[in-house]
């Protein structure tokens, strides 16, 4: 991975809206358990920093994926899971297909203020009973008409109670289960369609989670992205751009844990010598941060493949799945050194805990990583791989 | 010893279980069995002789089965269905609950009878801090730990008949709620450390410093507090006394905003001159350090017992909802590295069981288990983390609303490796019984 | 666990032998690649230490399992895993179903001289295709006349080139693969025994382990341990106490290693002090005697409760599979702290890793005791229970 | 820089791709081209021009996989086949198996092409270290590596022409076996303190001492030898200087018998006023130290990625193995643990192999790759051993046999944590660049 001086300065400018507009407020918006999206989108729309690998006719920068890579590693450097998350559902996990498949016209109703922040976008893929395993969703969206009619309801919707739009993944025909679905933009404004409730969560705090509803639905066919019954080919494209989102965004999150782990444990004294020079504790860091390198290495190296074309479903994968595994250790390691201070609500790491702890659930559960594995590995039997 | 002697040993052996097993380990005098009739006369009686007993200790006996009905009917009735609701507000009614258990006679199960306590062995006690993991939530068990365990045992074994007739008997009977005022701002591992100072003026202490991290903080009616009552070497300058927390200048500062435990309040205090009568101390002066330190020992095995129901439920919960829980047609459990992955989490539990109970047999016998109890804090610390994530995990996005037990036990456990001294604190103190510390550190 | 005065003799005359007569040998046995065991059973039955829990009648003591608990734990003494194994074999795996079901005849022809250490005793479970799958031997003992005709043949058998008898497990009948099997005392010297080969192992070097082939063997029937077809159920009961063996043999061994390793570290300077000073290795090494003792408060748990009468099976399973990892992690992790000097061939630590390794693959390999636990646990999935 | 500036950012980056990438990362000199071209005549010729290259760097060029081929062509046909034998015996013979590398070229990849090398980039001999990975063993491997990238950089790099004429071309040519003379017996991973000492008598130095640890030490023509040269700080005063192994007063007392590496020599060696001339020193005197602290960067390296391959084909052979072998009626592969480990297992191996290209690619760049270098070593330490261990358990029995290469991979693997700075020694390396390492030990 050769970085330009192009990427060094979208870092810059992450890091530097992140310090001004929203680190100073990750507190207040935690305590009040969600965050202003169409405000702070709007922010980071203007900066250009919500399509830098989208195309130009759209408001996109039409740069390379390793840009959006950059941008999922930047945003570790913001003091909590939730923001990151929102932005990576607007950057790279409801949008990709859109901006791919997408019409002109679909894309500049839905993409365009999706990537000038006007709009908060959500994905409308898991639900009650399918969390993991995609291909059982049970939404529909019968065609009368000129129309789409759907019904059914979604769960664990990021953004879901501030979204304008949803990329919803709905069942279109009666067909195989990976042919009968389709990815649809459906404005949430539409009747019928009921946020029921804000989840409450164990962390992201400051992110919105909802349950949703649809009765009767109805939306226009030309919403539909790219070709009916391909939704679950283009989801998983799309997962694989989000999985690859996981892996470079768990990166600075965890450096900034170990990071402020090492300045507080240098200055903390016990026993009448800083903390930091338990050998326990040094070494233990330098074993994280060496776990860390070594995940950074494995998310650049998936991102180089990408960019040239390949397929890195099983490189992105493990990226996840290692990813998930090293946030909670790293969270949890670095906890036990503040001591009760760690364990206070505000603190850093504790939130690095809580926040953290969704990375092995969300987006494929670490299982789910595991059965792509083995299944691209050869090694998954038969009965099970569907 | 010659090995050609050996051979005769068998000959020795042969009626070596006759003479050595068998002897029933009563326990329980019969004073106290008295007491246990009388206090839980009006629970089902499947009462029978503790002389059942088959010689092998930790053998447990109708009595120990009794505590363990009176306490989970007190939490079916009275805890477990606020618990949702104390969680919500950020404190639990320590007064009411613990009036509650102390009718039942259990908030002195190992304490003096004429305190109002029952008297028995430390295995009673073992029983309940066990049970306590019928609570859904890590917060009150604790609350409980340190008025039982914790904050009380100095007393009841040092503390004289007045102190105790003062302090000790209503913690008994529940009308007092007692909190521990060890640990403070800069020490909280390194006990030795504190700044908290009690000086003698008259026939007064007039205490100044302060105290953080207390449990019980905000509802204790009286603290047992560690101060530095003298300038001699930090281990000979501190003594525990009793501090009666609506004194003058004892300021509650504030409430603790934590991770887990938010049905626990915790408390930052403040001392400013206040004024205590000179025989509040607790013991002698200057033995404060000591006390403790045998007041940890308890408080590490109650640490560690107490985490093995609330573990052994969350797994069991957890069978419950994988069972029910389809993915890929078929119930989530039925994956093998899941019901394999529950297998070793309950090996682990059966482990830490197994150390609690022999160490607890041990320290019944009268030995010294500071490695035993130091061992099973440590291990309980990481086992509880391991079994609340592991779980957690197989509950997928249900497990990580705020409300689900696992999220819960996600949140409360991470304290088991820092509160009551952190894993690395246990770690020193077991390698200073192997003999392993370095000198420089060794003090 | 109470322990009185006889365990405690008992521990010591372990001690007294194992210091004169075992290790001192056991080097030039590693080398050589078997130990006699003829020459060493026989000192050890003299010295009463064959038969501690076996009926008094036989020439045992007549004492319960925690005596032979105690000769398990006290056999960690010895440096090197063969030993304990092959005397593991004698007391523990080979004998107690006959002590237990055998008639008086033949009790009197093959317990008695295995308790007095004139005959070495083997365990013929284990098949080339069914090693941890006991159920699918596939050895048969057919009825002709008063013979029974044994052909098929065994694997893994420890003693297997020394053996006066074996404990054969075999199919008798044609009946569920839970009913049709039984155990059956077999001379090893009987026409038709064929001792293929001594097995070259990465570890347990001292120890012969076998592969067996039966040709047309003839025993008389009444060498049939207790009742025909109950060869199963015989086993598994066999199997609780090799379980508990294995679980309490495990825990001196360690604390040797873990000793050892203290003393070595101690002696040891580098960049100026002694390796033991390095926080990380005391910490570990405590983390590590704290694993043990939890090991062996599990395993006096599960004997007392096996003494009560219980069935210990699940914290049998559980102590086999605590101890067979935690061998493993205590050999790997002191080896570390002894660097090179670990690594060398007749280094005790070097030799714990190689023979512990087998911990977790014989008598019934970590997975078959998840798998145990988990059925106990109501856990495993109906088609896997057989 | 100003957030509201950052608006118009876009408009730069729109053509950033074009200009910063897409250069094609020509790391092959022509001369160099030419020299491979020869070099592997009568290998298939599958060429093409390195201009192929899509500019993301590590991407791999034909001159690479023809490394790789014929790499394996050897492995296959003059090394894998006698593996067996070589373990049985001790020892492998070195002086055939490397004179048969240098005839296709493969001891001097990166070294200068005066020297018979052929003055590739590091890329190319990680390519080669990979690959060593084919052979069913570690020791043969570990051979080739002290000859290739412990042994011989320094000298490639700062030794005089004539000295590197003398020692280096015939290593490059496979003529002479090389041996590294650094570890002693009080000094493993603490290399300042060795205690060896060369002495300057006359036109000589006068070698006393010893080393320990040894590879390729009974077979080796010469060693690279850190001694003592002076009396000063312990950093600057060692030198490195060539020690031809026939020299009088060099003993090679022993070749150890060791857990795992069984085809390997590793001798413990002793200077008894042993004489070489001054000549021999490479480059200046005092530098040794730190001449060597460089060597140890490539050794790291070459340490991490060599693992790579190996674990590969363990897991593979351990997915085959699984699913042949039938267990309660169906492959042992099916049992999700299993699949679902090796699928753990694998992802670290990617992991490791990913952080090893990424050192490559900063080393190459000229960028001090110490403490990646350092991790790659320390996760490959780590990361063979759980491998090892995790396959060797779903062999079984047939797993723990002597000559099986689960076996024969838990006995080798075992040293690469201690091998070459054992962790330990990585952590404080990664601590010092971490800059967390307590003053007191951070020399």
């Amino acid at each position: 991975m050769q970085f330009t001086a192009e990427h060094e300065e979208l870092r810059r400018t992450w890091r530097t809206i992140i310090d001004r507009e929203i680190n100073p407020h990750v507190d207040e918006w935690e305590e009040a358990g969600i965050f202003p999206a169409h405000e702070l989108f709007r922010k980071l729309g203007s900066a250009g920093l919500l399509g830098v690998d989208k195309p130009v006719e759209f408001g996109g920068a039409g740069l390379d994926f390793s840009y959006a890579m950059v941008c999922a590693e930047s945003l570790g450097h913001v003091n909590g899971g939730s923001i990151p998350m929102a932005v990576g559902v607007q950057i790279s996990m409801a949008t990709p297909a859109l901006a791919r498949f997408g019409s002109d016209d679909l894309r500049r109703e839905f993409l365009a203020p999706s990537i000038s922040g006007e709009y908060v976008a959500c994905l409308g893929v898991s639900e009650v009973g399918a969390g993991s395993d995609v291909a059982s969703i049970k939404t529909t969206a019968r065609r009368v008409g000129g129309d789409y009619i759907i019904n059914g309801g979604k769960m664990w919707t990021t953004n879901g109670t501030q979204a304008d739009w949803m990329c919803l993944l709905a069942n279109t025909g009666e067909g195989e289960a990976h042919r009968n679905k389709s990815l649809i933009c459906v404005p949430m404004k539409a009747k019928g369609v009921q946020v029921v409730k804000k989840l409450d969560k164990l962390g992201m705090r400051a992110s919105d989670t909802a349950q949703i509803f649809f009765d009767d639905v109805k939306v226009p066919i030309r919403n539909l992205i790219g070709q009916e019954g391909m939704g679950f080919v283009y989801q998983m494209k799309q997962f694989q751009e989000e999985r690859l989102w996981a892996g470079a965004g768990t990166l600075q999150g965890c450096d900034r844990i170990i990071n402020a782990t090492i300045e507080y444990t240098r200055e903390r004294k016990v026993f009448g010598r800083p903390l930091l020079d338990n050998q326990v504790i040094h070494f233990r860091l330098a074993e994280l941060k060496s776990e860390v390198e070594g995940l950074r290495s494995l998310v650049y190296r998936a991102c180089e493949e990408y960019l040239a074309g390949k397929d890195v479903t099983m490189l992105a994968s493990m990226a996840k799945l290692k990813a998930g595994r090293l946030r909670r250790e790293v969270s949890d390691s670095c906890l036990q050194y503040w001591g009760g201070a760690g364990y206070l609500w505000d603190n850093p790491v504790g939130r690095s805990f809580r926040d953290g702890r969704l990375g092995s659930i969300g987006g494929g559960a670490d299982e789910i990583m595991l059965q792509i594995i083995a299944k691209l590995m050869g090694t998954l039997p038969r009965p099970e791989a569907k | 010893m010659e090995v050609t002697n050996a051979g005769s040993a068998p000959l020795q052996w042969r009626t070596a279980r006759s003479v050595s097993g068998g002897q029933p380990s009563s326990r329980v005098s019969s004073r106290c069995k008295t007491w246990l009739r009388w206090r839980f006369a009006n629970a089902p009686l499947e009462w029978r002789a503790p002389g059942n007993d088959t010689g092998t200790t930790m053998q447990f006996t109708a009595e120990h089965e009794q505590i363990r009905r009176t306490l989970h009917s007190i939490i079916d009735r009275d805890i477990n269905p606020h618990v949702d609701a104390w969680e919500e507000a950020g404190i639990f009614p320590a007064h009411d609950v613990f009036r509650k258990l102390g009718e039942a006679g259990l908030l002195g199960i190992h304490k003096p009878v004429e305190y109002g306590g029952a008297g028995l062995d430390y295995s009673y006690a073992l029983v309940m801090a066990e049970e306590l993991g019928h609570i859904n939530c890590g917060s009150v068990p604790m609350a409980i730990g340190v008025q039982t365990d914790m904050a009380t045992p100095a007393l009841a074994r040092f503390g004289s008949d007045e102190l105790r007739r003062e302090f000790l008997a209503p913690s008994i009977s529940g009308e007092y709620v007692a909190c521990l005022g060890v640990s403070e701002v800069g020490a909280g591992s390194d006990v030795a450390s504190i700044k908290t100072t009690a000086r003698r003026v008259g026939g007064d202490y007039v205490i100044d410093g302060g105290k953080m991290w207390t449990t019980n903080g905000t509802q204790a009616d009286w603290m047992c507090l560690l101060a530095n009552t003298g300038d001699g070497p930090v281990h000979r300058n501190k003594s525990l006394i009793c501090l009666p927390m609506k004194t003058r200048g004892v300021q509650v500062v504030k409430k603790l905003d934590k991770l887990g435990m938010r049905s626990s309040d915790t408390a930052q205090i403040f001392f400013d001159e206040v004024k205590v009568p000179v025989r509040y101390l607790i013991g002698q002066e200057g033995m404060g350090f000591t006390y403790q330190m045998q007041q940890f020992q308890e408080e590490r095995l109650w640490g560690a017992i107490s985490a093995v129901v609330g573990m052994e439920r969350l797994i069991d919960q957890t069978i419950e909802y994988t069972r029910n829980r389809k993915a890929f047609g078929r119930p989530l459990l039925d994956n093998q590295v899941i019901h394999f992955r529950l297998a070793e989490l309950r090996t682990e539990v059966e482990t830490l069981r197994s150390l609690c109970y022999r160490a607890c047999e041990e320290y019944i016998g009268g030995a010294d288990v500071t490695m035993l109890a130091s061992m099973a804090k440590l291990k309980a610390g990481r086992v509880v983390r391991q079994v609340a994530d592991g779980c957690l995990q197989y509950w997928g996005g249900a497990g990580y609303l705020w409300e689900s037990p696992t999220a819960r036990a996600f949140r409360d456990t991470r304290l088991a490796s820092i509160g009551g001294g952190a894993d690395e604190v246990m770690l020193q103190i077991i390698c200073k019984h192997m003999g392993t510390l370095p000198r420089l550190e060794n003090r």
